[in-house]
Protein backbone atom coordinates (compact mmCIF):
# COMPACT_ATOMS: atom_id res chain seq x y z
CA UNK A 1 0.00 0.00 0.00
CA UNK A 2 0.93 3.74 -0.45
CA UNK A 3 0.96 6.51 2.28
CA UNK A 4 2.13 10.07 1.89
CA UNK A 5 4.33 11.77 4.32
CA UNK A 6 4.26 15.51 5.14
CA UNK A 7 6.99 17.44 6.45
CA UNK A 8 6.29 20.83 8.30
CA UNK A 9 8.56 23.53 9.20
CA UNK A 10 12.59 22.64 10.35
CA UNK A 11 11.57 18.79 9.39
CA UNK A 12 10.44 19.89 6.03
CA UNK A 13 14.29 22.42 5.95
CA UNK A 14 16.04 18.76 7.39
CA UNK A 15 14.15 16.31 4.79
CA UNK A 16 14.61 19.03 2.28
CA UNK A 17 11.04 18.01 0.93
CA UNK A 18 7.52 19.02 1.63
CA UNK A 19 6.35 15.70 1.02
CA UNK A 20 6.75 11.66 -0.23
CA UNK A 21 4.66 8.83 -1.44
CA UNK A 22 6.05 5.78 0.49
CA UNK A 23 5.47 2.18 -0.13
CA UNK A 24 4.76 0.01 3.09
CA UNK A 25 3.56 -3.21 4.24
CA UNK A 26 -0.34 -3.46 4.66
CA UNK A 27 -1.72 -1.71 8.36
CA UNK A 28 1.28 -1.04 9.90
CA UNK A 29 1.17 -0.11 13.50
CA UNK A 30 3.53 3.94 14.69
CA UNK A 31 6.20 2.26 15.68
CA UNK A 32 6.61 -0.21 12.41
CA UNK A 33 6.02 3.50 10.59
CA UNK A 34 8.62 4.90 12.71
CA UNK A 35 11.58 2.59 12.03
CA UNK A 36 10.93 2.76 8.18
CA UNK A 37 10.77 6.89 8.00
CA UNK A 38 14.08 6.37 10.09
CA UNK A 39 15.71 3.77 7.46
CA UNK A 40 14.16 6.53 4.51
CA UNK A 41 15.39 9.22 6.13
CA UNK A 42 18.50 9.16 8.47
CA UNK A 43 18.85 12.84 8.71
CA UNK A 44 15.41 12.61 10.40
CA UNK A 45 16.34 9.77 12.61
CA UNK A 46 17.17 11.71 15.84
CA UNK A 47 13.83 14.03 15.68
CA UNK A 48 11.67 10.86 15.45
CA UNK A 49 13.30 9.39 18.10
CA UNK A 50 12.77 12.43 20.42
CA UNK A 51 9.83 12.76 22.08
CA UNK A 52 8.85 16.29 21.41
CA UNK A 53 7.93 15.28 17.61
CA UNK A 54 4.17 14.30 16.92
CA UNK A 55 2.75 11.97 14.21
CA UNK A 56 -0.92 12.84 12.92
CA UNK A 57 -2.10 10.48 10.80
CA UNK A 58 -4.67 12.10 8.19
CA UNK A 59 -5.07 15.27 10.25
CA UNK A 60 -5.54 13.38 13.74
CA UNK A 61 -2.78 12.96 16.26
CA UNK A 62 -1.56 9.29 16.41
CA UNK A 63 -1.07 7.73 19.74
CA UNK A 64 1.10 3.77 19.96
CA UNK A 65 -0.98 1.96 18.44
CA UNK A 66 -2.65 3.95 15.95
CA UNK A 67 -2.93 1.23 12.54
CA UNK A 68 -1.88 3.25 9.29
CA UNK A 69 -4.08 2.36 6.08
CA UNK A 70 -3.27 2.59 2.32
CA UNK A 71 -4.19 6.20 1.11
CA UNK A 72 -3.47 7.92 4.84
CA UNK A 73 -1.44 11.14 5.02
CA UNK A 74 0.79 10.89 7.47
CA UNK A 75 2.89 13.84 9.53
CA UNK A 76 5.93 14.69 11.05
CA UNK A 77 5.43 17.73 13.55
CA UNK A 78 8.01 19.67 15.11
CA UNK A 79 7.17 21.68 18.07
CA UNK A 80 4.42 23.36 17.51
CA UNK A 81 4.93 27.60 18.49
CA UNK A 82 1.92 29.18 17.41
CA UNK A 83 0.26 32.04 19.26
CA UNK B 1 -21.19 31.27 11.32
CA UNK B 2 -18.64 28.73 12.86
CA UNK B 3 -16.61 28.72 9.62
CA UNK B 4 -16.41 33.02 10.28
CA UNK B 5 -15.62 32.79 13.64
CA UNK B 6 -12.63 30.33 13.55
CA UNK B 7 -10.03 31.03 10.82
CA UNK B 8 -6.32 31.10 9.54
CA UNK B 9 -5.84 33.90 7.02
CA UNK B 10 -2.67 35.44 5.82
CA UNK B 11 -3.64 38.87 5.96
CA UNK B 12 -4.32 41.20 9.34
CA UNK B 13 -7.75 41.14 10.67
CA UNK B 14 -9.70 43.67 12.91
CA UNK B 15 -9.96 43.76 16.30
CA UNK B 16 -12.94 45.38 15.94
CA UNK B 17 -15.20 43.54 13.74
CA UNK B 18 -13.86 40.43 15.56
CA UNK B 19 -15.41 41.28 18.42
CA UNK B 20 -18.39 42.67 16.87
CA UNK B 21 -19.08 39.34 15.13
CA UNK B 22 -18.73 37.68 18.60
CA UNK B 23 -21.11 40.08 20.01
CA UNK B 24 -23.57 40.22 17.43
CA UNK B 25 -24.29 36.29 18.83
CA UNK B 26 -26.80 37.54 21.94
CA UNK B 27 -27.36 40.53 23.62
CA UNK B 28 -27.21 38.85 26.92
CA UNK B 29 -23.20 39.29 27.07
CA UNK B 30 -21.87 41.86 29.79
CA UNK B 31 -17.87 40.68 29.47
CA UNK B 32 -15.77 40.30 26.63
CA UNK B 33 -11.94 39.32 27.06
CA UNK B 34 -9.60 39.56 23.94
CA UNK B 35 -5.81 38.16 23.86
CA UNK B 36 -4.57 39.74 20.97
CA UNK B 37 -0.45 38.42 20.18
CA UNK B 38 1.58 40.90 18.61
CA UNK B 39 5.31 40.38 17.29
CA UNK B 40 7.91 41.67 19.58
CA UNK B 41 11.08 42.95 18.66
CA UNK B 42 13.00 40.75 20.87
CA UNK B 43 13.10 37.11 21.51
CA UNK B 44 15.55 35.45 24.07
CA UNK B 45 17.90 38.75 23.55
CA UNK B 46 18.26 38.65 19.39
CA UNK B 47 16.36 41.10 17.50
CA UNK B 48 13.95 40.01 15.50
CA UNK B 49 13.22 41.60 12.09
CA UNK B 50 10.14 39.73 10.89
CA UNK B 51 8.13 36.60 11.85
CA UNK B 52 6.74 34.39 9.24
CA UNK B 53 3.83 31.65 10.53
CA UNK B 54 3.57 28.35 8.45
CA UNK B 55 0.32 26.13 9.25
CA UNK B 56 -0.45 22.28 8.66
CA UNK B 57 -3.56 23.74 6.51
CA UNK B 58 -6.85 21.62 7.55
CA UNK B 59 -5.35 20.36 11.14
CA UNK B 60 -4.77 23.29 12.16
CA UNK B 61 -8.28 24.52 11.43
CA UNK B 62 -9.55 21.89 12.68
CA UNK B 63 -7.56 22.16 16.20
CA UNK B 64 -8.91 25.49 16.13
CA UNK B 65 -12.24 24.44 15.91
CA UNK B 66 -12.08 21.86 18.23
CA UNK B 67 -10.63 24.43 20.80
CA UNK B 68 -13.96 27.10 20.48
CA UNK B 69 -16.07 23.41 20.57
CA UNK B 70 -14.46 22.70 24.04
CA UNK B 71 -14.21 26.23 25.41
CA UNK B 72 -18.30 26.14 24.71
CA UNK B 73 -18.39 22.80 26.49
CA UNK B 74 -16.71 23.18 29.60
CA UNK B 75 -16.95 27.20 30.12
CA UNK B 76 -19.63 29.37 31.02
CA UNK B 77 -19.49 31.53 27.60
CA UNK B 78 -21.19 32.66 24.89
CA UNK B 79 -19.26 32.76 22.05
CA UNK B 80 -15.49 32.32 21.44
CA UNK B 81 -13.73 33.26 17.80
CA UNK B 82 -10.41 32.34 17.11
CA UNK B 83 -8.78 34.17 14.60
CA UNK B 84 -4.50 33.36 13.71
CA UNK B 85 -2.27 35.16 10.58
CA UNK B 86 0.10 33.03 8.65
CA UNK B 87 3.22 33.70 6.23
CA UNK B 88 4.86 37.18 6.55
CA UNK B 89 4.22 39.18 10.14
CA UNK B 90 6.19 42.54 10.55
CA UNK B 91 7.02 43.89 14.26
CA UNK B 92 4.27 45.02 16.09
CA UNK B 93 1.74 43.40 13.42
CA UNK B 94 -1.12 40.83 15.18
CA UNK B 95 -0.36 37.45 14.90
CA UNK B 96 -3.51 35.53 17.07
CA UNK B 97 -6.43 36.65 18.45
CA UNK B 98 -9.22 35.18 20.85
CA UNK B 99 -12.37 36.51 21.86
CA UNK B 100 -14.46 34.96 24.90
CA UNK B 101 -17.84 36.67 25.49
CA UNK B 102 -19.77 35.61 28.51
CA UNK B 103 -22.46 36.74 30.59
CA UNK B 104 -19.79 37.57 33.35
CA UNK B 105 -16.51 38.54 32.96
CA UNK B 106 -14.71 35.56 35.32
CA UNK B 107 -16.17 33.02 32.99
CA UNK B 108 -14.65 35.32 29.75
CA UNK B 109 -11.36 35.72 31.78
CA UNK B 110 -11.06 31.51 32.32
CA UNK B 111 -12.07 30.81 28.47
CA UNK B 112 -9.95 32.93 26.99
CA UNK B 113 -6.80 32.07 29.31
CA UNK B 114 -7.18 28.71 28.23
CA UNK B 115 -7.81 28.89 24.62
CA UNK B 116 -4.17 30.52 24.05
CA UNK B 117 -2.78 27.58 26.35
CA UNK B 118 -4.11 25.48 24.24
CA UNK B 119 -4.15 26.99 21.27
CA UNK B 120 -0.23 26.59 21.55
CA UNK B 121 -0.51 23.39 22.85
CA UNK B 122 -2.27 21.46 20.00
CA UNK B 123 -2.29 23.43 16.69
CA UNK B 124 0.28 23.11 13.98
CA UNK B 125 1.49 26.58 13.30
CA UNK B 126 5.23 26.91 13.49
CA UNK B 127 7.12 30.52 13.87
CA UNK B 128 10.13 31.23 12.21
CA UNK B 129 11.66 34.14 13.61
CA UNK B 130 14.04 36.29 10.76
CA UNK B 131 16.80 38.00 12.82
CA UNK B 132 19.73 39.58 11.46
CA UNK B 133 22.02 36.85 11.61
CA UNK B 134 19.25 34.57 9.51
CA UNK B 135 15.99 32.81 10.02
CA UNK B 136 15.65 30.12 13.03
CA UNK B 137 13.13 28.15 13.43
CA UNK B 138 11.63 28.51 16.77
CA UNK B 139 12.88 25.78 18.82
CA UNK B 140 14.97 24.19 16.33
CA UNK B 141 16.48 22.09 18.87
CA UNK B 142 13.46 20.70 21.03
CA UNK C 1 0.12 60.49 27.29
CA UNK C 2 -1.59 59.34 30.41
CA UNK C 3 -4.59 61.59 29.52
CA UNK C 4 -5.31 59.81 26.49
CA UNK C 5 -4.74 56.62 28.03
CA UNK C 6 -7.29 56.88 30.68
CA UNK C 7 -10.55 58.76 30.12
CA UNK C 8 -14.03 58.79 31.40
CA UNK C 9 -16.37 59.97 28.16
CA UNK C 10 -20.26 60.00 26.43
CA UNK C 11 -19.51 58.94 23.27
CA UNK C 12 -18.36 55.26 22.09
CA UNK C 13 -14.74 54.67 21.76
CA UNK C 14 -13.33 52.33 19.47
CA UNK C 15 -11.60 48.89 20.76
CA UNK C 16 -8.62 48.99 17.74
CA UNK C 17 -7.86 52.28 18.18
CA UNK C 18 -7.48 52.33 22.10
CA UNK C 19 -5.66 48.75 21.72
CA UNK C 20 -3.21 50.63 19.13
CA UNK C 21 -2.64 53.51 21.49
CA UNK C 22 -1.56 51.34 23.78
CA UNK C 23 0.64 49.26 21.50
CA UNK C 24 2.47 52.08 20.22
CA UNK C 25 4.07 53.13 23.22
CA UNK C 26 6.52 49.71 22.98
CA UNK C 27 7.53 47.50 19.86
CA UNK C 28 8.69 44.65 22.69
CA UNK C 29 4.75 43.96 23.69
CA UNK C 30 3.76 40.43 22.81
CA UNK C 31 0.68 39.94 24.21
CA UNK C 32 -2.45 42.08 24.72
CA UNK C 33 -4.96 41.61 26.84
CA UNK C 34 -8.54 43.49 26.55
CA UNK C 35 -11.46 43.75 28.75
CA UNK C 36 -14.76 44.90 27.18
CA UNK C 37 -17.74 45.67 29.73
CA UNK C 38 -21.36 45.63 27.11
CA UNK C 39 -24.27 46.54 28.25
CA UNK C 40 -26.79 43.12 28.97
CA UNK C 41 -30.23 42.54 28.07
CA UNK C 42 -31.19 41.16 31.60
CA UNK C 43 -29.79 42.05 34.94
CA UNK C 44 -31.49 40.08 38.18
CA UNK C 45 -34.13 38.48 35.45
CA UNK C 46 -35.31 42.24 35.11
CA UNK C 47 -35.07 43.78 30.96
CA UNK C 48 -33.06 46.20 30.48
CA UNK C 49 -34.15 48.95 28.38
CA UNK C 50 -31.42 51.32 28.69
CA UNK C 51 -28.13 52.32 31.30
CA UNK C 52 -27.32 55.80 32.72
CA UNK C 53 -24.22 55.94 33.85
CA UNK C 54 -23.34 58.82 36.33
CA UNK C 55 -19.69 59.54 37.40
CA UNK C 56 -18.22 61.87 40.30
CA UNK C 57 -16.01 64.38 37.97
CA UNK C 58 -12.59 64.93 38.95
CA UNK C 59 -12.54 62.01 41.75
CA UNK C 60 -13.55 59.34 38.99
CA UNK C 61 -10.69 59.81 36.83
CA UNK C 62 -8.46 60.42 39.45
CA UNK C 63 -8.88 56.97 40.67
CA UNK C 64 -8.76 55.39 37.53
CA UNK C 65 -5.32 57.43 36.73
CA UNK C 66 -4.57 55.40 40.39
CA UNK C 67 -5.40 51.97 39.38
CA UNK C 68 -3.61 52.68 35.86
CA UNK C 69 0.05 53.67 38.09
CA UNK C 70 -0.97 50.76 40.45
CA UNK C 71 -0.87 48.01 37.62
CA UNK C 72 2.37 49.52 36.03
CA UNK C 73 3.92 49.43 39.48
CA UNK C 74 2.59 46.01 40.62
CA UNK C 75 2.41 43.87 37.70
CA UNK C 76 4.99 43.22 34.72
CA UNK C 77 3.22 45.07 32.28
CA UNK C 78 4.45 47.77 29.50
CA UNK C 79 1.38 49.94 29.11
CA UNK C 80 -2.60 50.09 30.20
CA UNK C 81 -5.21 51.94 29.28
CA UNK C 82 -8.97 52.36 30.83
CA UNK C 83 -12.03 54.44 29.19
CA UNK C 84 -14.86 54.41 30.80
CA UNK C 85 -18.45 55.75 29.19
CA UNK C 86 -21.33 57.39 31.05
CA UNK C 87 -24.53 59.01 30.28
CA UNK C 88 -27.39 56.80 28.31
CA UNK C 89 -25.42 53.18 26.95
CA UNK C 90 -27.72 51.39 25.04
CA UNK C 91 -27.99 47.31 25.39
CA UNK C 92 -25.32 45.75 23.54
CA UNK C 93 -23.16 48.86 23.69
CA UNK C 94 -19.74 49.33 24.91
CA UNK C 95 -19.10 50.33 28.87
CA UNK C 96 -15.48 50.36 29.60
CA UNK C 97 -12.32 49.00 28.24
CA UNK C 98 -9.13 48.02 29.94
CA UNK C 99 -6.44 47.38 28.09
CA UNK C 100 -3.37 45.11 29.62
CA UNK C 101 0.22 45.18 26.72
CA UNK C 102 3.08 43.08 28.64
CA UNK C 103 6.13 41.47 26.68
CA UNK C 104 4.07 38.00 27.92
CA UNK C 105 0.60 37.26 28.04
CA UNK C 106 0.84 35.89 32.22
CA UNK C 107 1.30 39.45 32.62
CA UNK C 108 -1.14 41.46 30.90
CA UNK C 109 -3.82 38.87 31.86
CA UNK C 110 -3.46 39.17 35.76
CA UNK C 111 -3.14 43.29 35.03
CA UNK C 112 -6.23 43.40 32.84
CA UNK C 113 -8.12 41.07 35.83
CA UNK C 114 -6.96 42.83 38.62
CA UNK C 115 -7.31 46.34 37.16
CA UNK C 116 -11.53 46.15 36.50
CA UNK C 117 -12.33 44.21 39.77
CA UNK C 118 -9.97 47.39 41.07
CA UNK C 119 -12.48 49.50 39.01
CA UNK C 120 -15.21 47.91 39.90
CA UNK C 121 -14.39 48.68 44.29
CA UNK C 122 -12.96 52.31 44.22
CA UNK C 123 -14.27 53.89 40.81
CA UNK C 124 -17.00 56.47 42.30
CA UNK C 125 -19.56 55.12 39.26
CA UNK C 126 -23.02 54.53 39.52
CA UNK C 127 -25.24 52.67 37.11
CA UNK C 128 -29.16 53.04 36.68
CA UNK C 129 -30.98 50.56 34.98
CA UNK C 130 -34.17 51.12 33.30
CA UNK C 131 -36.56 48.60 32.94
CA UNK C 132 -40.21 48.34 31.11
CA UNK C 133 -41.17 49.35 35.20
CA UNK C 134 -38.86 52.42 35.86
CA UNK C 135 -35.45 53.33 36.61
CA UNK C 136 -33.78 52.07 39.21
CA UNK C 137 -29.95 52.53 41.02
CA UNK C 138 -28.20 49.51 41.06
CA UNK C 139 -27.36 48.59 44.55
CA UNK C 140 -30.76 50.89 45.82
CA UNK C 141 -30.60 49.03 48.99
CA UNK C 142 -27.53 48.48 50.11
CA UNK D 1 -16.39 77.79 58.43
CA UNK D 2 -18.73 76.76 55.22
CA UNK D 3 -18.12 73.27 53.25
CA UNK D 4 -19.75 71.81 50.61
CA UNK D 5 -21.76 68.64 50.32
CA UNK D 6 -22.12 66.63 47.46
CA UNK D 7 -24.80 64.15 46.79
CA UNK D 8 -24.66 61.31 43.73
CA UNK D 9 -26.59 58.69 42.48
CA UNK D 10 -29.76 57.16 44.54
CA UNK D 11 -28.60 59.76 47.58
CA UNK D 12 -28.85 62.61 44.90
CA UNK D 13 -32.74 60.98 44.73
CA UNK D 14 -33.20 61.05 48.39
CA UNK D 15 -31.37 64.10 49.08
CA UNK D 16 -33.51 66.05 46.35
CA UNK D 17 -30.43 67.53 45.30
CA UNK D 18 -26.96 67.38 43.97
CA UNK D 19 -24.96 69.59 46.79
CA UNK D 20 -25.64 72.08 49.79
CA UNK D 21 -23.07 74.54 51.35
CA UNK D 22 -23.05 74.00 55.35
CA UNK D 23 -21.81 75.93 57.85
CA UNK D 24 -19.97 73.90 60.43
CA UNK D 25 -17.74 74.27 63.37
CA UNK D 26 -13.98 74.38 63.05
CA UNK D 27 -12.07 71.19 62.17
CA UNK D 28 -14.92 68.71 62.65
CA UNK D 29 -13.84 65.05 62.97
CA UNK D 30 -15.71 62.58 59.79
CA UNK D 31 -17.88 60.89 63.18
CA UNK D 32 -19.27 64.76 64.31
CA UNK D 33 -19.35 65.58 60.40
CA UNK D 34 -22.04 61.93 59.50
CA UNK D 35 -24.02 63.41 62.74
CA UNK D 36 -24.33 66.48 61.84
CA UNK D 37 -25.68 65.08 57.99
CA UNK D 38 -28.06 62.88 59.73
CA UNK D 39 -29.72 66.00 61.71
CA UNK D 40 -29.64 68.05 58.34
CA UNK D 41 -30.64 64.97 55.67
CA UNK D 42 -32.90 62.41 58.19
CA UNK D 43 -33.57 60.71 54.86
CA UNK D 44 -30.02 59.98 54.58
CA UNK D 45 -30.04 58.66 57.83
CA UNK D 46 -30.14 55.25 57.53
CA UNK D 47 -27.60 55.53 54.60
CA UNK D 48 -25.07 57.37 56.53
CA UNK D 49 -25.14 54.78 59.20
CA UNK D 50 -24.79 51.60 56.45
CA UNK D 51 -21.36 50.55 55.64
CA UNK D 52 -21.69 50.69 52.38
CA UNK D 53 -21.99 54.54 51.79
CA UNK D 54 -18.29 56.18 51.50
CA UNK D 55 -17.37 59.42 52.14
CA UNK D 56 -14.78 61.72 50.20
CA UNK D 57 -13.02 64.32 51.26
CA UNK D 58 -11.44 66.29 48.73
CA UNK D 59 -12.09 63.63 46.38
CA UNK D 60 -10.17 61.38 48.16
CA UNK D 61 -11.73 58.38 50.69
CA UNK D 62 -12.45 59.57 54.63
CA UNK D 63 -11.34 57.90 57.19
CA UNK D 64 -12.51 57.73 60.87
CA UNK D 65 -9.56 60.54 61.88
CA UNK D 66 -10.15 62.77 58.92
CA UNK D 67 -10.19 66.29 59.94
CA UNK D 68 -12.63 68.14 57.32
CA UNK D 69 -11.53 72.20 57.10
CA UNK D 70 -13.51 74.94 56.20
CA UNK D 71 -13.75 75.24 51.64
CA UNK D 72 -13.49 71.33 51.58
CA UNK D 73 -15.68 69.61 49.49
CA UNK D 74 -17.42 66.35 51.26
CA UNK D 75 -19.34 63.63 48.90
CA UNK D 76 -21.27 60.83 50.13
CA UNK D 77 -20.84 57.91 47.73
CA UNK D 78 -23.59 54.99 47.36
CA UNK D 79 -22.04 51.81 46.37
CA UNK D 80 -20.55 52.24 42.97
CA UNK D 81 -21.41 50.04 40.03
CA UNK D 82 -18.88 50.85 37.56
CA UNK D 83 -17.67 48.37 35.34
Amino acid sequence: MTIKVRFFAMLKTKAGKEEVNLTVSENISLAQLKDMLKKEFPVLAEFIDSKSIMISVNQEFAVKNTIIKGGDEVALLPPFSGG
Amino acid sequence: MNMDLVRIQKHDFSVNEEIERVKAVSQSIGGVVAFLGTARDISKGEEIVRLDFEHYHGMAEKKLREIRDAALKNFNIIEMGVVHRVGNVDIGENIVLIVAAAQHRNDAFMACEWAIAELKRITPIWKKEKTRKGEVWVEEHP
